[in-house]
């Protein structure tokens, strides 16, 4: 497979981090700790853990509502983004956001935005500001097949192809916009005909295998650090829970969400792992102990931690009313 | 006669459109195969098929614009825009060509398209997916607006909408698609453009509209138990906004409190202060109240969002004031 | 060239039309009887005479603020649209619209659209109206190089490809979005690589030779009216004078101008058609009398035309205020 | 101490803190190669290069987004929409971006940014391009909003707007940028954030912003020829509103006229009749009158044009009602 051990060890634990603590937020919701609206990223896993273990820690990163994976691959605490699940103050965005809205400036993880298609122009100024700034580095823009079709996507690939920016488009295509198929709301489903439109090179991987996307991404990424210019990749996927948490899935029979869980990208990485002689099923026992305790943790810190005071309601909406 | 929630009185209301009239059809994100973000037209597309119930890419702009568009070609189109927060992609549209196209034509086209969108915070989906916009729309010459705060208003003002020959927003509260209440199908009315008295009262006047609705008339029972009569009206539609009755209320009880979930400043309840002052300005007794919503993006906890919202409590705590305060 | 003596007059007849009538239109705004934003289409006018003589009367269309040569061609007579400068009642929009808006239903007529892009989901929206009713016609929406930025443009053609709307969408490339050259705000200058991202077939041809311009027309129109399904087709063309009326002309060089110059559309097809032996000399001087005399009587008619009166202000704002 | 256009005060502004601070560039339609739809960055591009100046594309939401996440990134952005009409295609950048980063992220986030947007009519370019939209981005929780009525206050306005650690829109009048005036950089202030007299009076108070300023102190000089002493109040800072200034003038007064280019119905003076209702209601001696925008899309022929515009005849006519109505 072309990775060391501990590498394979530590993409299991990330993809395996994601599921138990999104298991564990939809069980938290069902309880009413956690409300409002709740993205699951279950069954797409495999793209935030690729892809974040081949960006930068310096290189920022601009995420939809869908965004808990991403938070936590890219370094934000179980603790943090459980917390700003349940809407504490010592969640990551004060709890102020939500699951929706994560943001970490020190991960240079920009949220958590979601209104779809939203996150496009500001990865193109994120990326414009690196490019005044002398800064060899790439944003990261992660979207849904959806999004493509929000006119903000063709608006902001004409941007960043015309001004040469270092901005890698990320498509995570999971066949669906809520609950309108792939083939129901793009005229064209080769998605990468789009950026090509703009002079974008344009990539498609498997999504389910993390290898495949890890080496996808680095490639990439590479590339745009080199070339200055944009790129753009799209990630096949699917997502095996609701759009949100309330959800009929009328729109999706169950033999379709079956064949893609027999793609399942942790159980396809384990049995390669496996099969190569990477990992042992003791270590991933380990694993499901060691994010099973991280998870138990995260939801006793989480309960245990404050309310933000109602003094405080009209705190952070401007630094201050009048200079 | 019989009750049904403010969610089915709106999907009763286009099923009766929509066979009724062949050059009505429904457009939106979701509306079909998912049967809309708020089950609000589910079951329509089995019914009617996908010509009719059309399911939209994410393009607010280009599938309003072509619901303009489509008016424009001789149909009925109610285009639904999932929330209000979205319909900041497509305002172009609906303020630059639904409602100038008749008057920069010079009367020779009219664009009558029924756009529907959910509004209103409360379910604590954070600052972006929170806003209350009636305002804003309520202010572009050339456009009705529309906001239900009942099921039957709910029935109704689809229908009226659908009537008129000009570009109709109509308003639907989130948190009032579960909402039970009477409706009449047969007792239907398309004038739906005056206000209503919801509760008569002779104290003092609670001028409202969609959202607060039900959080005013719940205001009044607060105010109810100390004695105080307090009289509700329901603007119903935000544009033209009723004056007279407004006036008639104010007159009547010389104390008013308008309820409306806008931000503060820049609310609807400040155009309907703006009104009471140049035409009941010595009807008054004491200053106008508003209880908006507070100028924060809306944060996600439930207690901050509910402190950041109109509530009952606050709404009889200004009404209590206009009260002690001297003539 | 493939067409008839009377077809070549007629073309002549109203290239000339919009030449004369925009520079007596040039004229006026200088002595103040026209005012606002004048754009003029002077340079462009093969595109809008060969594209129009290949759409039927009952087929709309949807044009922008350049639109003087549209409506012309399209049969609003020249008194209407002068009027509609000069802000009179007599003008086709009543005098509310002005040089930007012009509207003519009888005529399929539909603006005059001044915010760009902002026609596209009308032109969407007009043939989802014919295809809904049954009716096999084409919806022909005008536009510059410049509006396929907006997002509305991706917007609108994926809606028209998905949904399989007969929608033409003719690009006016005249080089420039305002005092941006095409290689300056289009990654790729290529245009017709847009709709082709969205499954649309897209042609190029030149906008200097009318006679092409019809073929190309009639040719993607009846492709249109056939299949039910939209085309592309980019009209590389010029525009002579300012985007407006004042326009210091800064971004670029006179040489550019006297180079498209010598492919003027009018003197282009003079020469051909005199070549080919279809026309004379003493025709074009039988038009050019016949255009000056139309065109002065325009002037005449709008001069000695009626003001709205100021109790009408508010008239056609709504049918009526409350049903 | 000179004198100079409202064009050239912006111009001024911007080459100073283009030179002073690395950070801060200027984006837009045509303000490169073109100078400017309105002139207002003319020689910019050749003086600073086009790594400083850019033209962007027709993309509204593209590029206004793009300054939002440079301005995340570091810069300083000065961010060009050509006017306030076009600016409803990026509004959702503002609102749901530029607006709420701040707060959805606990304080963790800001956008410095600074908009500019040419607003008004009063120039014969009809409905589509003739709006003014001050009340709405007024309404905004997380956003500041500034209006240039002099050109001291172009010049101070582009400053303090790039001084502030969020987001700024600043709106200029376009029927003003060749109205000439003093400026005087050395004694630049950065306080634009307060109401100002801009005529002392004691009469009635003239309450105005922006476009409506010069409009409104000719207003007062047609008061003053009746004997009828006038005071203007020019707002200035849109978002948040000096109501201490507003109450101040009104309690001297005690009759208050608001001029303001927004369409009537929830217009920016609604917003201040409101505060005066709640502020200064036992200060006046009159309804407070508005003059505002008539509601109808702006027509093209300038006789109606003027007629639904605010004019100093309608302004002072306004006044003297307020005056004839006892207390
Ligand atoms: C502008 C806008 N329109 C509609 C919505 C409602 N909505 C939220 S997510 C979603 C589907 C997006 O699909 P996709 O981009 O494929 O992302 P996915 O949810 O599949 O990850 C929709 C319609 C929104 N949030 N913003
Ligand atoms: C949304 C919007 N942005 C900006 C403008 C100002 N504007 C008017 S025409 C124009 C250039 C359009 O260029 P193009 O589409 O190529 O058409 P052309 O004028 O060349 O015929 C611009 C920027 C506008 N009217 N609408
Ligand atoms: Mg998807
Ligand atoms: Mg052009």
């Amino acid at each position: 497979m072309g990775l060391t051990r501990d590498h394979a060890l530590e993409l299991l634990h990330q993809m395996v981090r994601i599921r138990r603590l999104e298991e564990k937020a939809a069980e938290l919701y069902s309880a009413g700790k956690i409300r409002g609206f709740l993205h699951l990223y279950i069954g797409e896993e495999a793209v935030a853990v690729g892809a974040m273990s081949a960006l930068r820690p310096d290189e920022a990163v601009v995420a939809t509502y869908r965004e808990h994976g991403h938070a936590l691959v890219r370094g934000l605490s179980a603790t943090a983004v459980l917390a700003e699940m349940y809407g504490k103050v010592s969640g990551c965005s004060r709890g102020r956001g939500g699951s929706m809205h994560f943001f970490c400036p020190e991960a240079r993880f920009y949220g958590g935005n979601a209104i779809v298609g939203g996150g496009f122009p500001l990865a193109v100024g994120l990326a414009l500001a690196d490019k005044m700034q002398g800064r060899r580095r790439v944003t990261a823009c992660f979207f849904g097949d959806g999004a493509t079709d929000e006119g903000e996507f063709c608006e902001s690939m004409n941007l960043a192809a015309l001004w040469k920016l270092p901005v890698l488009f990320l498509c995570e295509n999971n066949q669906y916009s809520m609950g309108t198929a792939l083939a129901r709301h793009a005229a064209d489903v080769e998605l990468t005909h789009r950026p090509m439109a703009f002079g974008i090179p344009a990539e498609k991987v498997d999504g389910m295998d993390v290898v495949a996307v890890e080496r996808a991404v680095r490639y990439e990424a590479e590339s745009v650090r080199e070339q200055g210019t944009p790129r753009f990749l799209e990630m096949v996927t699917y997502r095996y829970r609701a759009h949100s948490m309330y959800d009929a899935e009328l729109y999706r029979d169950k033999a379709e969400v079956a064949e893609w869980k027999e793609r399942d990208p942790i159980a396809l990485f384990v049995a390669r792992a496996t099969e190569a002689e990477l990992i042992e099923d003791a270590d991933v026992d380990a694993i499901e102990q060691e994010v099973a305790a991280e998870v138990a943790r995260a939801v006793e810190e989480a309960e245990a931690a404050e309310w933000e005071t109602l003094e405080d309601l009209t705190r952070n909406v401007v630094a201050r009313e009048v200079p | 006669m019989s009750t049904a929630s403010y969610r089915e009185a709106v999907r009763a209301a286009m099923r009766k459109a929509l066979r009724d009239d062949p050059r009505v059809f429904l457009m939106g994100e979701d509306v079909g195969r998912y049967g809309g973000a708020f089950a609000v037209s589910k079951g329509l597309l089995e019914e009617l098929g996908p010509d009719r119930i059309r399911d939209t890419p994410l393009s607010e702009s280009g599938f309003v614009g072509a619901g303009i568009g489509a008016a424009l070609g001789g149909m009925r189109p109610i285009v639904e825009v999932m929330t209000v927060n979205f319909s900041l992609l497509c305002l172009d549209q609906i303020v630059n060509n639904a409602a100038t196209l008749r008057h920069m034509s010079g009367g020779q086209v009219n664009v009558p398209v029924l756009i529907r969108m959910a509004t209103g915070a409360g379910k604590q989906v954070a600052a972006q997916h929170s806003h209350s916009f009636e305002n804003w729309y309520a202010s572009v010459p050339g456009l009705k607006v529309l906001a239900a705060g009942t099921v039957q208003d709910a029935y109704d003002m689809v229908l009226a909408g659908l009537e008129d020959p000009d570009p109709v927003v109509l308003f639907e509260t989130m948190v009032l698609y579960n909402m039970e209440g009477e409706l009449d199908e047969e007792a239907s009315s398309l004038d739906v453009w005056h206000a209503r008295v919801r509760r008569e009262g002779s104290d003092v006047s609670l001028i409202t509209y969609g959202s607060s609705l039900p959080k005013t008339l719940k205001a009044a029972e607060l105010l109810a138990i100390d004695g105080i009569v307090a009289e509700v009206l329901d603007l119903r539609s935000l544009r033209p906004l009723d004056t007279e009755a407004i006036v008639r209320t104010v007159s009547k009880t010389h104390r008013a409190v308008i309820v409306d979930e806008t931000y503060r400043s820049g609310s609807l309840a400040a155009e309907v202060c703006a009104r009471i002052g140049e035409n009941a300005f010595y009807e008054l007794d004491a200053p106008v109240e508003r209880v908006c919503t507070v100028e924060v993006p809306i944060p996600y906890p439930k207690h901050l969002e509910d402190a950041a919202l109109p509530q009952p409590e606050r709404i009889a705590e200004a009404a209590k004031r206009t009260l002690q305060r001297g003539g």
